[in-house]
């Protein structure tokens, strides 16, 4: 298989797939030109995260790391967050076939642009 | 439950029938047919019997079959062939823009060592204008390639009338045949062509093999070098379990051809029915009338390809997003691109390719699990 | 009475345990290793695995073994890949004026091609001598390819030499290592070799299937185009049942080797010693010492070549009068001229290659028909 | 089989081989370096061939081809003889392989100078 067991696991059963009504940030990244798109909704209470939800249009690859990267940004403060690269996320997941590392490994840039938008909101 | 395997476009399994008849040929009839002994007359026995059934099951003569290694050999032989032996006559080569990549790879090389090649666009249905290519010829054109039928999206292209306009000016046509051998009628006469490839692994026969029709007359270099196998053209001590294995293959095709295409025909458009009845936002790829019988290709809209592979795969169903040779390249189809589809259109693309073992129930199983796993991807696409 | 294999060195039967091997790669591993399903996945587990054990087979690394058609396609890849690649540093290429035609028909191409070729002759034994090699070395010279062990003499020649003198000069090593294989001890480090030609029917392996060994960081191009099989540098839907089978009999002629060399080394030289011995005017061909250990040549003054492998034949004994691949052909071989034999002295020369299932008994009823037979063709000889 | 049965026959049954010491001519074509060749004796009475003997140095087809000719030959006028064509031979053999029908059927022009050799001693 070209994915490992855990990302398999990721994929076919994601974490907090969804939306939030009241989400106070999103981040959008990705085209569906290149094949993923991710969208991250998050809730922020005292510059914590406490709640992340995900949509993904994307190969397995990127709906894992969506489903990853809330996991790991669950219960995390906002600075914190901001420091999970996309490394840390195949990291997590046991490591990404390298086809797949840097085309749809996006899901912590769309995390960090979710925070970005939460504090530009504040501001 | 039972997997189903629904990619014969990829390759089939080999029948239990070729199997029997390629046995013999490993520990008993192994000679090489290029030694006198008894041997060597035992394994050229199989080996011409074998030219002579792929012949004929093509309405071609013994003398026009060269084995290769498959259709990519075949498709790189007919082309650079061609145009190494006539560049004094013009350096000028048309194909389509959704040939295989055995063929557009062979173009593209050309290219750079100083051929003009012509890729003549086909419409939003797959299918090439006939006037179009016409429109392509100029008076160094040497050579035509355009595939029979293409194993995406299963178009059948009009070969026929692309030979008659070819033959008026003396141009060769090429066409590769691999995805059509067995699934449409093939007569190189009735058709015309002066070259057509074929492959084993596309119906039933060992991977490995393959054949190139040349037509006699035709002016043709080889471009392996080496022993004087294959009449000159193609060095090499012949795969005789391979072709004889291939023709036994051929012999079936053409046996079991009409119930075959019966099966298919109903089979496919069974799914091709259901799945645009079933689930909203699906559109086939490519022409309904010109097409394969066994070819189902269709676009989801807001899903993506792989994903939709990968789960139907855990539920033991094996289909493709596209050429199985690109799959692992992530690059979007250019067949997919040539009939002007959006590039999100052509991510949500499946080809299921029906063989000869599937059945109704199959069918029937394949399509509730897409309307399953679509509904579990739209969920969570941003897009749906 | 059984009939008596001896012309090994034309193509080998298929081992029992290699058929075994292939058997479910026909069948049930039917995928295509390019396919992202399950079928594709298993596929590709086979391919590893068989280009993991042809690596260790050679002390290569996975990455650097190619798989091809066989030892024609895989001289050619070498060859043609290195020239076209590197033209740029320069056009010069040295061979032997004793290679199998995979190589000398490819050097022949490309000299028609803007390449020069120079061909060192071997000395009367058969052997290259490396002073030679080293004076046909020019600024402009880009590749050596000098086979390992010759299929017609068997003589082995000095490549781990040739490979020092090159690699001061940086000018690459190919060798045609389908004889030796499995009967000379090969380690691609220890030979010093950029790229070795390998084939699986020459070692109880399936025929059409081959392999290119390619040091890393060799510059080469692909020969044949289309999918992105075999890194880019071999297109076309791998042979998954004969690359199988192939790994198969580099594993068996691996675990074999020791008992196989001594085996066919003592039938060899009783068989060299009975044929000397008890047959006046008669000689060997090539080196005794830098000889393969199952390579038995030999030239019987005042009769010809075919008649007596016919005669052998009517007693059931295969075995070949020079390469396999010229022995339709007519014309003198190459290899014997190459050693400054007198022409009727090249046309009473007998190859035999012994194999592993070969015995001591059949080595003796062999020589006892030689007697036999060359009485009576001399007995008619007006030579004799 | 490269060869057909009759051919096959006369190379591994060959008729008349040998020399004759008192030969009334003797003809000799070809060249060992062509890998073929072939010695005729002939025995004449009254312008008739009453023997014909061959010795060969080559292929299945010289052989063959050898050993034909001197059985059509025996019992014919010289001039009968001399209308032996190599052609003539292949055809009573039932054929040739293409390739052997120009470099190794040589048995009539062996047959015709042993022939030409009797006529020559006899002026
Ligand atoms: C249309 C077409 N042409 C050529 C090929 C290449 O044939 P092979 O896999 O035998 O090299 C294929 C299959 O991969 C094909 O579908
Ligand atoms: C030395 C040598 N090189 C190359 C070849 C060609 O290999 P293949 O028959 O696999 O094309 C042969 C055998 O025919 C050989 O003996």
């Amino acid at each position: 298989m070209m994915y490992n067991e855990k990302v398999m696991d990721h994929f076919t059963n994601p974490r907090n797939v969804g939306d939030i009504e009241d989400a106070d940030g999103v981040g959008e990244v990705g085209n569906p030109t290149c094949g993923d798109m991710m969208t991250i909704y998050i809730k922020v209470k005292d510059d914590i995260l406490t709640n992340i939800k995900f949509k993904t249009f994307g190969c397995g690859a990127a709906i894992a790391t969506s489903s990853m990267v809330t996991e790991m940004g669950i219960g995390k403060t906002l600075e914190e967050a901001l420091k999970i690269t996309r490394d840390d996320v195949a990291d997590e997941l046991g490591g990404l076939p390298p086809i797949k590392l840097h085309c749809s490994n996006l899901a912590a840039d769309a995390l960090h642009k979710a925070i970005e938008d939460h504090m530009r909101k504040k501001q | 439950m039972k997997p189903i395997y629904m990619d014969h476009g990829s390759t089939t399994a080999v029948d239990p029938d070729v199997v029997r008849a390629m046995t013999p040929y490993f520990t008993e009839i192994f000679g090489n047919a290029s030694s006198l002994h008894s041997y060597g007359e035992q394994a050229t026995v199989g080996l011409n019997a074998s030219r002579q059934i792929v012949a004929s099951a093509i309405g071609a003569h013994p003398d026009e079959i060269i084995f290769t290694s498959g259709g990519t050999e075949s498709d790189n032989l007919a082309i650079k062939g061609i145009a190494y032996r006539n560049q004094d006559r013009g350096r000028h080569i048309i194909t389509s823009n959704i040939e295989h990549p055995a063929v557009l790879n062979t173009c593209a090389y050309l290219e750079k060592h100083g051929f003009e090649v012509t890729y003549v666009p086909v419409n939003d249905r797959g299918l090439l204008d006939v006037e179009s290519v016409k429109e392509a010829v100029r008076d160094d054109t040497i050579l035509i390639t355009v595939m029979h039928a293409n194993n995406e999206i299963g178009t059948i292209q009009p070969i026929e009338e692309i030979c008659i306009l070819a033959r008026d000016k003396g141009i060769y046509v090429h066409t590769d045949a691999v995805q059509s051998i067995g699934k449409v009628p093939i007569d190189v006469n009735r058709i015309g062509v002066d070259l057509l490839s074929i492959s084993s692994h596309k119906i039933y026969g060992p991977k490995g093999v393959g054949a190139l029709y040349i037509r006699k007359g035709t002016n043709i270099e080889a471009i392996s070098h080496g022993g004087s196998h294959e009449r000159g053209i193609r060095a090499g001590t012949e795969n005789i379990s391979g072709i004889v294995g291939f023709a036994r293959a051929m012999e079936l095709a053409q046996a079991r051809f009409d119930g075959d295409c019966e099966h298919l025909r109903s089979l496919r458009d069974r799914m091709i029915g259901n799945i645009l009845k079933s689930i909203d936002h699906s559109y086939l790829n490519g022409d309904l009338e010109q097409r394969l019988v066994n070819n189902v290709n269709i676009r989801f809209s807001y899903v993506e390809g792989e994903a939709m592979l990968l789960l139907l795969n855990n539920k033991g169903i094996a289909v493709s997003t596209g050429s199985a040779c690109s799959s692992k390249s992530l690059k979007p189809s250019h067949v997919l691109e040539a009939l002007g589809l959006a590039p999100e259109e052509m991510h949500g693309s499946l080809r299921i390719t029906l063989g000869r073992e599937n059945t109704e129930a199959e069918a029937d199983r394949v399509v509730e699990a897409l309307i399953e796993i679509i509904g579990k991807l739209r969920a969570m696409s941003p897009l749906a």
